[in-house]
């Protein structure tokens, strides 16, 4: 059994995640684009990853499911990155220094594989997360 | 028969290309092609015309379920929520043009609500450092007239401003710079090897969250001072060359983006950020940047700033403005339970705001004004769509470096679907009448 | 002096903000009249007396009046805001702005404050016997002008930008502190007799900084210049010294430039 | 609309030449009439002051530099916020208000007109949408041309007629009203780092002076007969000895004669003159010399100027001299904002602190007031603070009391820290002059309006004019006991007439009233040569397209007021 890994999280804008929240948030293309954490090979290594494993990312402010992939902007061992949207929201910290700023780049997160959980898609997972009730 | 329009204003990010050529149906119903803009503004447009849109409001029942109301029932809605309201907060404004951003601030001042725009997520930090220590910036075609030093710092327009680069800031020959991209030198700061940092002369791999350090090392390597041999993982004797590469130049500019405001020490990495500018124009001219996000997140902080005062965190709960990001920030607030309703506009606070944040929103009663189903519409009570705003009606907007731009309609929106001045402009007149106001 | 106590009796269901809770407001008042004072829950206006059980009547002045704050006051914004003499007595927690704007007087709160804690004093004292919030001691958004006198003591730990653009005055921290402080400061002195995060000093022009424990990532802009023996804060001991923002402007006081000091103790 | 007879009040209105006769003024229809009907509104002014409005010719009131001193600048606005009141949307801001509180303001102290000093032209849509955002009052912008790329290039060459065609085109473009120039080439020179210090001094790459384009846009002006002459912030403000190079520049209008078919008599406006009237060599030995430029303007009857008096408070710089605002926070080390514009301009912005301890800030204080002292004829200095500069113009009414009283100046000068500085550096300790409300009127009203070429128009209570009619609560058959009771009266006026409507009533907003947006629409011959230089230039080096450059639509200029030039000939 593999052991989770710890690595320093950030978010930000990719183009792809750019171009699936103009096509449309409740797509799946949307979960294509941002339901992934983009990981150095040496952390997959660490990890005992495959890429394209499900894994579940978990923070002091949550946990989410997501596919890991290997770094597209690499190499950046240590750091892993979830493109802006709920699936690294769920888990950035939300401290704000009281600058009303929460820190969506620099929160420590755990790593895990978790081969047989869903990604879920965007707002699904927000609903699900705020324990809102659909028709 | 088909015509072209030419000189449209993209309406997606805060680079605001201005010379983009849409081909809509002789009807002007339908849009049928898009030239010169990148491939998420070609999309912005395209997304318009699907067929799934939704385009009649809906409230969400007791069983969890929508029901599709008309628009004055949801105007009705929403006036009604807002009146009773004690602490509304009014967030979003970023994607929608200034006139509906004004009628929007008059609603706030008669519900005396909180008002925030995405800067609270985006370049908020920013506002704070420019009102610490001033912001000596010019307008983009500046850089691409006279600037000889390129940098992005904690920014990647490769995917977030994909024109960015080619229209302004590394490709173009301009009056002063003939060569184009052979008359500038690149530097890049980002803990990632990102595609950004591919093009650079100089890539500084900065350790994430030291930006402070690496800012502050560069202003001491400015005035030849002692230095330890590594800040924030880069060797002293690298920051001393790129301080000398920035100082060498003719006119300089610091562009810089999320990996600084959203990083720790946020607000004092621009604060510094700034400081490292000023210092710069002791030798030479520099100025810096923010790349603003949404398209119109530039004009919301404006317009706030000329009839409140303020440019985004308005409080006027009290019936005059006050601010404070910390106490009257969109997500302090949600995350203290100070908000008792939640009215979203041109923005998506439940996909972009941390989730502790969303979960309150879910919580109190909520009304979401976008053309889009969203996580934001996905947690709200009533879901107003509307047209989208610079392609289905025009509008003014201010781009990354505050120059406004006025939008262009391109194509009708779906028949009947109104558009978000119109529907805040029911809003309005109906919380007059709850309120009594003149 | 005459003592007021007020007692959160219905507790507000966002916010309170009761800048009236201040020995200036309630100066020669009685306790019905100091019932009657505005205090705002959201753009709800009301009155003191709406929420607080109130007993005892104030003094003829604000220097003559003690205040005794009882209850849950966690959700209670502006306590002792721009107070100039008298008490202040908050037996339990309060939120932000405590003492925000005080000239003068003394406020001691036995559990925690958050954010914005003596934002811009200019005289006076206040204890914190538990934690304090982030921007303790630090200008308004956009001043220059941060805390210029008087003198904190907090007994737990303090957040992030602990004396922004401090003047002068003093800060003491028994306990722990965040990232960043005293920022941009001109003058005044913070003592952290705990540990220290990082970011210490960054862009001072003056000011003292004392770090009894340890310092995680010291700013570039500090370069160490020497050891020295002090007495800080009743503790004698021996201190590193590093002098900065070295990427800063500085004044020249007779020909010498003048630096901000940071003393780690050794 | 309504009729209304104001009774019994002390009239002073130059345009006509009454000193404070008791005369009723009517009003019908938005103008001053000779009679109304007897169902007019009776307005009873006994014991009191009527004037027409109050006509602004240069304040930074609308526009990017204003606001981004609004935003860099929360804390001009702390604690001082006005709630929402009857029909006043909720005001803030000292130094820099918001443009709710700037329109009431104005309004409340009578104002009917304010020009925006310094538009830049790429912005022209932004200062629009703040104009339209200011109530009741009416505006004009003036765009900024003496760094302007297009003019550089036609003055190097000395070609007027190209010079005249751009700026007949950018006035329409932008919705502008006057020529502005401000450090001519030195922000230009700016965009290097650099600066032009004197008249001489050569623009970088553009080889040309600034002497040649003050020159070239004050021909350019009178080639299409403008209503405002070219409007000038010259080189060099505010250091020492700068009062040399305001001579140089003054003496470029020498034998230019204005023509124009609105009255105006100048051919060159020098704002802020107290700006430009500093001697000596450094901070230590600086001294007024606002004898040596008033003398030079008493003489020459083709300059109008404005004063810019120092207020001693707390403000906002802002200018377009971009190098200006950079070397003054090397001085005071506050927060520095600049922006430079492509191909235009830029602009600068500081706060900064006018503090009677301080003498410079003394010095400052009393050559303001020297100015308007020493200048002969009311009829070309006007009252400014170049506001926020400075200070902020809800000031106004304290400026007045210090000209109308010599006691209230005596009393600030025993007031500052240094006032035997004052009164070694400056002749303000033996200026007894006490300016009449007659002279105020024509400081005011009549005269700016006429350097406007509004004079038809307003500033002034003639039938046929617009009826801008502001009443004051002072008696003047009666001597002012206290001086305090001057600034009283003109800060909140008892009432005033808008265009006709009531917009102020014992210093309330009573009406939101009718706000037009000035603007100069000149009619110019083709010239194809600048049309194509103008695309030109749009396509290589602007950063948006010419299509999208003008100010246009309802949303920018709802109620424009245009006024027509014929430079067909």
């Amino acid at each position: 059994m593999a052991q989770p890994i710890t690595v320093n999280l950030i978010s930000g804008r990719t183009i792809q995640q750019g171009v699936a929240i103009e096509s449309g948030k409740e797509k799946p293309s949307y979960r294509t684009a941002c339901g992934i954490i983009e990981m150095d090979p040496s952390d997959l290594k660490r990890l005992g990853a495959w890429k394209n494993t499900n894994v579940k990312v978990t923070s002091d402010y949550g946990s989410v499911v997501v596919k890991a992939v290997e770094a597209t902007q690499g190499p950046h061992p240590g750091v892993a990155f979830i493109p802006m949207g709920p699936w690294a929201n769920s888990v950035v910290s939300d401290n704000t220094y009281s600058t009303g700023m929460p820190t969506f780049k620099g929160t420590p997160v755990k790593i895990e594989i978790a081969i047989n959980e869903p990604v879920l898609l965007g707002v699904e997972l927000v609903q699900r997360q705020c324990g809102v009730k659909v028709g | 028969m088909t015509k072209t329009i030419t000189d449209v204003i993209c309406p997606f990010c805060g680079t605001l290309c201005d010379d983009i050529e849409v081909t809509v149906s002789d009807d002007g119903k339908k849009l049928l092609e898009v030239a010169n803009a990148c491939v998420i503004g070609t999309e912005k447009f395209l997304h318009s015309q699907s067929t799934d849109r939704v385009t009649k409001p809906r409230i969400r029942q007791e069983d969890g379920s929508w029901k599709t109301i008309s628009y004055e029932e949801a105007a009705d809605y929403t006036a009604k929520a807002l009146a009773k309201a004690k602490k509304p907060l009014m967030y979003g404004w970023s994607s929608t043009n200034c006139e509906a951003q004004s009628v929007g601030n008059e609603i706030a001042e008669i519900a005396k609500a909180c008002c925030d725009n995405t800067a609270a997520v985006c370049h908020g930090t920013t506002l704070i450092a420019v009102q610490d220590i001033g912001l000596p910036t010019c307008t983009l075609g500046e850089i691409k007239n006279r600037a000889d030093r390129i940098i992005f710092w904690g920014c990647n327009p490769a995917h977030a401003h994909p024109r960015h680069m080619s229209r302004y800031s590394i490709f173009p020959r301009g009056f002063f710079t003939g060569k184009g991209q052979m008359s500038r030198k690149m530097i890049v700061v980002d803990p990632r090897c990102t595609d950004t940092a591919r093009m650079a002369d100089v890539h500084l791999q900065v350790e994430q969250g030291r930006d402070y350090e690496l800012l502050n090392a560069l202003r001491v390597a400015f005035k030849g001072e002692w230095l330890p041999d590594v800040v924030a993982g880069i060797p002293a004797e690298k920051i001393r060359e790129a301080a000398d590469l920035m100082k060498s130049g003719r006119f300089g500019i610091i562009f810089f983006g999320m990996g600084v405001t959203q990083s720790l020490s946020k607000n004092h990495n621009i604060d510094i950020a700034i400081a490292v500018t000023k210092d710069l124009n002791e030798y030479t001219k520099f100025s810096i940047m923010p790349m603003r996000g949404h398209y119109n997140v530039t004009g919301s902080g404006e317009v706030f700033a000329w009839q409140f005062g303020f440019p985004y965190s308005v409080d006027l709960t009290r019936g005059f403005a006050r601010y404070n990001p910390g106490d009257s920030s969109s997500i302090d607030l949600l995350k203290r339970g100070e908000v008792d309703m939640m009215f979203t506009i041109g923005s998506d606070p439940g996909a972009h705001f941390p989730i502790s944040a969303v979960r309150a929103i879910a919580k109190v009663d909520s009304v979401c004004i976008d053309p889009h189903i969203t996580p934001t519409s996905g947690v709200s009570k009533l879901h107003v769509p509307v047209a989208f705003n610079g392609v289905e009606c025009g509008g003014n907007c201010y781009r990354m470096d505050n120059v406004p731009i006025d939008c262009r309609k391109v194509v009708e929106p779906p028949e009947g679907m109104m558009t978000d001045l119109d529907f805040l402009t029911m809003v309005c007149t109906r919380l007059k009448k709850l309120k009594g106001a003149a | 002096m005459d003592t007021v106590t007020i007692t959160m009796k219905n507790a507000p269901a966002l916010y309170l903000e009761a800048d009236t809770i201040s020995p200036d407001a309630f100066a020669g008042k009685s306790a019905a009249q100091i019932a009657e004072l505005p205090v705002f829950e959201g753009n709800n206006p009301s009155t003191l007396g709406k929420y607080f059980e109130v007993t005892g009547n104030a003094g003829a002045t604000a220097a003559d009046t003690r205040i005794v704050v009882k209850g849950d006051v966690k959700r209670v914004k502006y306590i002792g805001f721009r107070m100039t003499a008298g008490e202040i007595v908050i037996e339990g927690s309060a939120d932000q702005y405590v003492g925000g704007w005080m000239k003068g007087g003394k406020i001691t709160v036995r559990g925690n404050v958050d954010a914005f804690a003596a934002t811009a004093m200019k005289g006076g004292e206040m204890v914190i016997e538990g934690n304090a919030g982030n921007y303790l001691g630090a200008a308004y958004r956009g001043d220059w002008r941060g805390m210029s006198g008087g003198k904190i003591l907090v007994k737990g730990n303090a957040g992030s930008d602990v004396g922004m653009y401090m003047l002068g005055g003093e800060i003491v921290i028994n306990g722990n502190c965040d990232v960043h402080v005293m920022t941009h400061a001109e003058g005044g002195r913070v003592i952290i007799r705990g540990n220290a995060a990082s970011k210490l000093g960054g862009q001072m022009v003056e000011g003292d900084i004392y770090v009894f424990g340890s310092i995680d990532v010291m700013m570039p802009g500090f370069k160490p210049v020497d050891e020295v023996e002090l007495t800080v804060d009743g503790t004698k001991a021996k201190f590193a010294h590093f002098i900065g923002d070295t990427g800063e402007r500085h004044k020249k006081k007779k020909g010498v430039v003048v630096y901000g000091n940071l003393y780690k103790k050794i | 609309m309504a009729e209304f007879i104001i009774k019994n009040g002390h009239v002073f209105d130059p345009v006509q030449g009454i000193k404070g006769d008791k005369k009723d003024i009517c009003i019908k229809d938005g103008k001053i009439v000779d009679k109304v009907s007897g169902s007019a509104k009776v307005i009873d002014a006994k014991d009191k002051t009527v004037m027409a409005g109050a006509v602004e010719i240069h304040a930074h009131v609308a526009g990017p530099k204003v606001n981004l001193g609004r935003i860099y600048r929360p804390e001009d606005k702390l604690f001082s916020c006005t709630p929402t009141k009857g029909i006043e949307r909720m005001g803030g801001g000292a130094s820099i208000p918001t443009t709710f509180k700037t329109g009431y303001e104005y309004a409340k102290m009578g104002f009917a007109v304010a020009m925006e000093a310094a538009m830049p032209p790429l912005f022209s849509r932004h200062v629009h949408e703040e104009i339209r955002d200011t109530p009741i009052i009416d505006e004009g912008a003036f765009p900024v041309f003496g760094n302007n790329w297009f003019v550089l290039e036609y003055l190097k060459n000395q070609e007027i007629e190209n010079t005249a065609a751009y700026c007949a085109w950018l006035l329409k473009v932008t919705k502008g009203y006057a020529i502005k120039v401000v450090n001519p080439g030195g922000t230009e020179a700016w965009g290097w780092g650099l600066n032009c210090l004197t008249v001489n001094d050569p623009v970088p790459y553009f080889d040309i002076t600034p002497a040649e384009i003050i020159k070239g846009l004050i021909e350019a002006n009178e080639y299409l007969g403008l209503p405002h002459s070219m409007h000038i912030h010259p080189n060099n403000l505010g250091n020492p000895g700068c009062y040399e190079t305001t001579l140089d520049t003054l003496k470029i209008a020498a034998g230019i004669k204005p023509k124009n078919k609105f009255g105006r008599e100048q051919v060159m406006h020098l704002t802020h003159t107290q700006f430009h009237s500093y001697g000596g060599t450094n901070w230590g030995d600086f001294e007024s010399k606002a004898k040596e430029v008033t003398d030079f303007v008493n003489k020459n009857k083709n300059i109008t100027i404005d004063t810019g008096n120092v207020t001693l408070d707390e403000t906002t710089t802002m200018t377009a001299d971009g190098p200006f605002e950079h070397h003054l926070t090397g001085l005071n080390h506050l927060k520095w904002a600049n922006c430079d514009v492509e191909l235009e301009t830029a602009a600068g912005v500081v706060p900064y602190i006018y503090s009677p301890s301080i003498s410079v800030c003394a010095i400052q204080w009393a050559i303001g007031l020297e100015i308007a002292l020493m200048m002969k004829d009311p009829m070309r200095c006007y009252v400014t603070t170049d506001h926020p500069n400075a200070g902020p113009f809800t000031r106004y009414p304290r400026v007045y009391k210090w000209l109308m009283s010599e006691k209230a100046r005596k009393a600030q000068i025993e007031a500052f820290k240094h006032k035997d500085k004052v009164l070694s550096q400056t002749a303000i300790g033996t200026l007894d002059r006490e300016i009449s409300l007659y002279e105020l009127a024509q400081m005011t009203r009549a005269g700016p309006a006429k350097s406007l070429g509004l004079a038809a128009m307003c500033g002034g209570l003639k039938p046929g004019m617009d009826a801008d009619v502001a009443i004051y609560n002072i008696n003047p058959d009666k001597p002012i006991a206290n001086p305090d009771d001057i600034e009283k009266a003109f800060s909140r006026c008892a009432a005033f007439f808008k265009s006709g409507v009531q917009v102020v009533s014992n210093g309330e907003i009573v009406n939101n009233g009718n706000k037009r947006t000035l603007w100069v629409n000149v009619k110019a011959k083709e010239n194809p040569q600048v049309m194509r230089d103008i695309n030109e230039k749009f396509v290589k080096y602007y950063s948006m397209t010419q299509a999208n450059y003008e100010a246009l639509g309802h949303h920018f200029v709802p109620n424009p007021y245009a006024i027509e030039v014929d430079a067909t000939n």
